[in-house]
């Protein structure tokens, strides 16, 4: 009988492998029975792999997520999201009172306020990690937690936070709306591996098969998912290939699944980040990522990443 | 002596009366309280009110000083004769002593006299008397909770006292003592009757205190509460004594006159406590 | 009257007025009417923006939205079951503690030093606890929910043990009944007023909780309606899930009250 | 007659008396509430305990009944003169009444009998048995809340009778009462205490109570409670009527005996209730 | 003994054992540090895992971090302003309005019913509503308290006003005392202990709703650390953060029985 799998994941684009796995039968094919659960919020999914509730989560990593992975047992054994030189990711927003004050660019953002999510949120380390780049200290931005993403935008349009980053999807309409100003990208800040694809130790040693065959299909999804949403001309414009059009059905399936394809699919395509080849993990950056965590007092000092890492089943990315 | 020949009586006298209740009737939503209740009550004379639970002597006390408003009639009290210095023609003394607990002894009788143009010399002046007359001049910075049942109502006294009442209306002043303080403030109450001419009418269970006190006794009955007597004691307070053979008399014929009355509201079922 | 005053006699005066404030039903109702139509007013000529409260109209329609879809009685089931699951472990478990808190004096002094020291903390900084304690399924809404329940019933089952009228219980003492009677015929029964108004306290809170108990990966129940219809701003649809909630609110306190005039008829 | 001449009087008989109170001394904490306490009480006597507020009455009560441990000496009893049927040889009757709000008239009085290996039908037979000597036959399915103040005193009479006691203890049974009620359960009282030839000790600070009911009388003094006087009245209690010249003289040496206490206890600062 | 027993005479038995449980401080503190060794036993030997309940030394130690970095009184002070100006507007609206209902026949029935309706709504559904009217800054932040205080103010205030006795006020009455010195002078007092006593629930609530208020926007505060810690799992801050509300509830509390022994002292 096919082995039964309980698969953790937010209805975002960013889990589209995923779906497409599940749609296009490639659980099957490895003899999997897998089943989806959605949550609402990227912390419980790590949680539900902790608590043993699900076998497996792809979500962004937070200064939550690797205290989480260093005390419950959690491994991360590939990659969800990556920001990538070539494609569009996370924006950085002004807003049109700031903006119209003089912040044009983000070596403008010391002494203004940005919203983030929540204390630790990957929000809050890219705005760490884009100040260490640019070369100013954080401390002189004022952090907004203000816990959704819909209060960020909400602060923002009303002025009352001065910037924010935020996923293309909504950025870019967002601009296009005149509810406030792009004045830069986080992919101009790179290395960032956004997230991970992970599972819990006891899979690891208990079901080694398991994850083995959860991995491959894994990885057909996303090879379906650069095929059909990250390719490019030479220019490095998105364009349509093939099966550009069976995938967005497909997502549409998990992600707007409220809205009519019209409205749906450019938004899908919007979001439609970068996810390296095999969904290999940029091993380094993470350890950067923790560092930069212990160092703000987010993520224990004696959390260690390759106490949680597990390459085994997909090598790293390659420097 | 019953109420009817007394109706002739005052019509004859009307308003030479310091108080005149004048058929007042008084319903309770459904419950008839008070039925045509007429008497008057003379300069001096001390009144008191008796009858079974819940005939309406509480409620008759309340229309009287004028902290209820009959269904109808009214209560008609002749001004002129107030006292001196009086602030408060009709006062109150309460069965459950009505202190301020949160007032010292001086502060609760201060607390009638407050809201008059007096001085405070003369508010003081008249505190000191009260407490001196009552014999609480060592208690003036006491609070009631320290002060027993029997300290409480001689507060309660001098409060009513502080304010030169023209008449005093009690409530079953005594009934929440014990026993023999009970005997040692009915001394007093017969003393500072005598003392003072002071007009009053007093509620009671008691009628052993009804026949202490009062010249005469006015009995309900229940309902709705009509005048079933009225009884004159002609003995002088001043010579009346607890156990005097005339007294027991007086008890006794008062007892015999409610008695089946008591019996039938001991024996009522839903008791409205 | 005009007789009497010349014969220098007047009418005593009353002077018992005010300081007895009457309820009014009729007040009561009317004011709610008032309330909401002068809010559908305001909404109606823009006075009151959409965003900051939405029209009672728009209420009324996101409500009727929620029933005709079916989607409310999923809500509410799910909701329904949490609520009476958690409110059930967290008094029972509650009862139990608070009996023994206030009868035996082992357990006293121990059982209420704990219990002031817990009640006090805010369920919602536990969340996270919880959730590694029970996991993100039900079992970590039941036990906020119960958590929440189980402190207010120990301190109001001790509180009413301790009110039997003491007199009541040398009542039975002098007659030689056996401690379990006693326990049974006389402290149960006259602890069980508090009780059973604890319950009120207790049931309003379980409710308080459900949101916070559905921020854990609720996908149906009205607190993760609410929730959902804030991280939204759904102004319109957050009002219909708290109206929602009130009304359940007053349903459960309606029970409550026909259990009270059923168990304490002897009041 | 002296506590003294008592004291040598039952030293003599002993073990012959229902119950014996052997030098009960008690204190709460700091407060010295009894020393000292000796006297017996014969079978069928009744013998009232009275004393001003605070002298220890209800300390003593309580300690007979076995309800408080006194920090020393002991009460003794004669255990085969009990009646027959006897379920509880030293039984209270409450002052507050201590009535199950949540039971009926008859549910009272079968609680103090379901703890008993009585049938149902013995049950149900004592039951109306009691019912029927305080004429609560009527009343057996009303709830307290109900009944008058009077009513409810019987009830909790016709409990402790249901029980067939050797000896009643009375802790003010009549002092919740309205005076006129109180004139009414005096006298069913009386009869009770003539008709059964029950033994009991009757506490009240109403002396006209204790020359009512008692055959002898105990009068404590306050600050420690120790006996002032013991008191005997010879007059058979069927034959003792209100206001009659010996009662009243009786009641007076009484009053002559504690009057200054019970002022003291009056003046009192720091009252405790 | 003996000898009474061959007189046929017996001592009498004394029977009222029980139901008298006796607070015993000793015991009370007693129980924590049983509670607390056994904790750290629990953790010591790895029986509790650190991520479900981190052990007392480290929660210990993370409060010491926080005293000594000095974020402590960052965070406090930050929280303390927002406690304090929440709590005094929602009071001082709370007892006009509770006054008003407790005096006057037109208020009484809207009021009630008003206070009753929204009186049970979780403050937390409306965190989004709060966030629209007063904006992400330290209104919305004084606003959630302010509003959570409100109704228990109401409440507690017109109930002490009922609760003064209605002799007292037939007296004042019967003496001709003007309206407003019976207000003054009898109302006023007489409703204060009930007040004060109102005045320890809303600040616990006021405590607890620290935590929704600091959800919304701010970097420093009590209940903004604890949220933060909870994100992050460490759940030693948590908990760090946890007993220092506590302590602020002890606090509050403490003072409160000040105000009332020195308001009260007739009692
Ligand atoms: N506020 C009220 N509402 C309705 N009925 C009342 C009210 N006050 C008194 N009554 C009823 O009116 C009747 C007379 O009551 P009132 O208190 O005047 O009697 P009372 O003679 O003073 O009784 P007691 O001797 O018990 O003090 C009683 O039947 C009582 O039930
Ligand atoms: N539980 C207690 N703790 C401390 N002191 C007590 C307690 N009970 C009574 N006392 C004190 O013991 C003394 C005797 O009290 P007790 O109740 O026996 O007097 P009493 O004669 O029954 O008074 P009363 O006539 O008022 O009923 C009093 O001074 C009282 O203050
Ligand atoms: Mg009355
Ligand atoms: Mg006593």
């Amino acid at each position: 009988a096919a082995e039964k799998i309980n698969i953790a994941s937010l209805a975002f684009v960013s889990s589209a492998p995923l779906f497409i796995a599940q749609e296009k039968g490639y659980f099957a094919d490895e003899d999997l029975d897998a089943e989806i659960t959605f949550f609402q919020a990227a912390q419980p999914v790590a949680v539900a792999i902790a608590s043993n509730d699900a076998d497996f989560g792809v979500t962004a990593f937070t200064g939550g997520f690797f205290n989480l992975a260093a005390k419950g047992g959690l491994r991360v054994i590939g990659a969800q999201l990556h920001e990538d030189a070539g494609y569009d990711g996370s924006a950085i927003l002004a807003s049109n009172a700031a903006f119209e004050a003089g912040l044009t660019s983000v070596d403008q953002l010391p002494g203004h306020s940005i919203a983030i999510s929540q204390v630790g949120s990957s929000f809050h380390y890219m705005v760490g990690n884009i100040a260490d780049k640019a070369g100013f200290e954080i401390d002189s931005i004022e952090m907004k937690p203000l816990q959704s993403v819909p209060n960020m935008i909400g602060a923002l349009k009303s002025g009352q936070v001065d910037s924010m980053i935020i996923v293309p999807h909504i950025a870019k309409p967002l601009a296009a709306s005149g509810a406030g100003h792009i004045i830069g990208w986080v992919k101009d800040y790179v290395p960032y591996q956004v997230g991970g694809l992970f599972t819990s130790q006891r899979n690891i040693d208990e079901r080694r098969d398991v994850v083995a065959k959860f991995v491959r299909a894994y990885q057909k999804g996303v090879a379906d998912y650069r095929a059909a949403l990250l390719m490019t001309d030479e220019a490095g414009k998105l364009i349509e290939s093939d099966s550009t059009a069976e995938i967005l059905e497909i997502v549409h399936k998990y992600v707007y699944a409220e809205e009519d394809a019209k409205t749906a699919y450019p938004k899908i395509r919007n979001g439609a980040m970068f996810i390296t080849e095999e969904a290999r993990l940029n091993v380094a950056d993470v350890a950067a990522q923790v560092k930069w965590y212990q160092a703000g007092g987010f993520v224990d000092a004696s959390v260690d990443p390759a106490s949680f890492i597990d390459t085994s089943f997909i090598p790293a990315l390659a420097e | 002596m019953g109420s009817g020949g007394f109706v002739c009586d005052f019509k004859v006298m009307d308003f030479a009366m310091r108080l005149h209740i004048n058929g007042i009737c008084h319903s309770y939503d459904q419950v008839e309280a008070l039925r045509d209740i007429e008497f008057g009550i003379e300069p001096g004379e001390i009144v008191a009110l008796i009858g079974p639970s819940g005939c309406g002597k509480s409620t008759l006390l309340s229309i009287i000083g004028g902290l209820l408003k009959p269904t109808s009639g009214k209560v008609l009290m002749c001004d002129q004769a107030t006292p001196d210095g009086c602030l408060n023609p009709l006062t109150y003394v309460f069965q459950d002593f009505a202190l301020l607990p949160w007032r010292t002894v001086a502060g609760n009788i201060s607390l009638v006299l407050e809201d008059h143009p007096l001085g405070k010399a003369e508010r003081e002046a008249r505190i000191a008397e009260v407490l001196a007359q009552t014999n609480l001049a060592d208690f003036a910075g006491a609070y009631p909770k320290q002060l027993s049942g029997g300290m409480k109502q001689r507060v309660g006294i001098a409060r009513a006292l502080a304010v030169r009442p023209a008449v005093l209306l009690m409530d079953e002043p005594l009934s929440a003592l014990d026993a023999q303080t009970r005997i040692l403030l009915l001394d007093e109450f017969a003393a500072l009757f005598v003392r003072t001419g002071m007009t009053a009418v007093y509620v009671t269970h008691n009628l052993n205190e009804a026949v202490r006190l009062a010249h005469r006794v006015v009995a309900l009955r229940r309902r709705p509460g009509t005048i079933k007597a009225i009884h004159s004691i002609d003995i002088p307070i001043d010579q009346r004594v607890e156990g005097m053979p005339e007294l027991v008399a007086h008890q006794n014929a008062l007892w015999d006159l409610i008695r089946d009355e008591a019996i039938a509201a001991d024996k009522e079922l839903d008791h409205v406590a | 009257m005009s007789r009497d005053i010349e014969a220098g006699a007047s009418r005593v005066r009353f002077r018992a007025t005010g300081f007895n404030p009457r309820a009014n039903p009729l007040a009561a109702w009317g004011s709610f009417v008032v309330v909401i139509a002068l809010w559908q007013l305001g909404s109606s000529t823009g006075f009151i923006s959409e965003l900051a409260m939405p029209s009672p109209v728009a209420v009324a329609s996101a409500l009727w939205k929620l029933i005709i879809s079916g989607d409310l009685w999923r809500h509410l089931s799910a909701s329904l079951q949490r609520l009476f699951g958690g409110w059930i472990i967290g008094t029972v478990a509650g009862l139990a503690v608070g009996f023994l808190v206030g009868m035996f004096s082992w357990a006293r002094s121990p059982g209420v030093a704990m219990v002031s020291a817990l009640f006090p903390i805010p369920k919602i900084a536990l969340l996270p606890l919880f959730i590694i304690w029970f996991g993100i399924g039900e079992p970590s809404k039941f036990a906020t929910i119960a958590f929440g329940v189980f402190f207010p019933t120990v301190i109001n089952t001790f509180g009413g043990v301790d009110n039997v009228a003491r007199n009541l219980i040398r009542m039975g003492q002098s007659f030689d009944m056996p401690m379990m009677s006693i326990v049974r015929k006389i402290i149960l029964p006259g602890a069980l007023p508090t009780i059973l108004s604890g319950f009120r306290i207790s049931s309003s809170i379980a409710i308080i909780l459900l949101i916070a108990a559905e921020m854990i990966g609720a996908q149906y129940g009205i607190g993760a309606f609410i929730l959902a219809a804030g991280n939204l701003y759904q102004t319109d649809q957050l009002i219909a899930g708290v109206v929602v909630l009130s009304l359940l609110g007053l349903c459960v306190s309606w029970l409550l009250g026909r259990l009270d005039r059923w168990l304490l008829a002897w009041r």
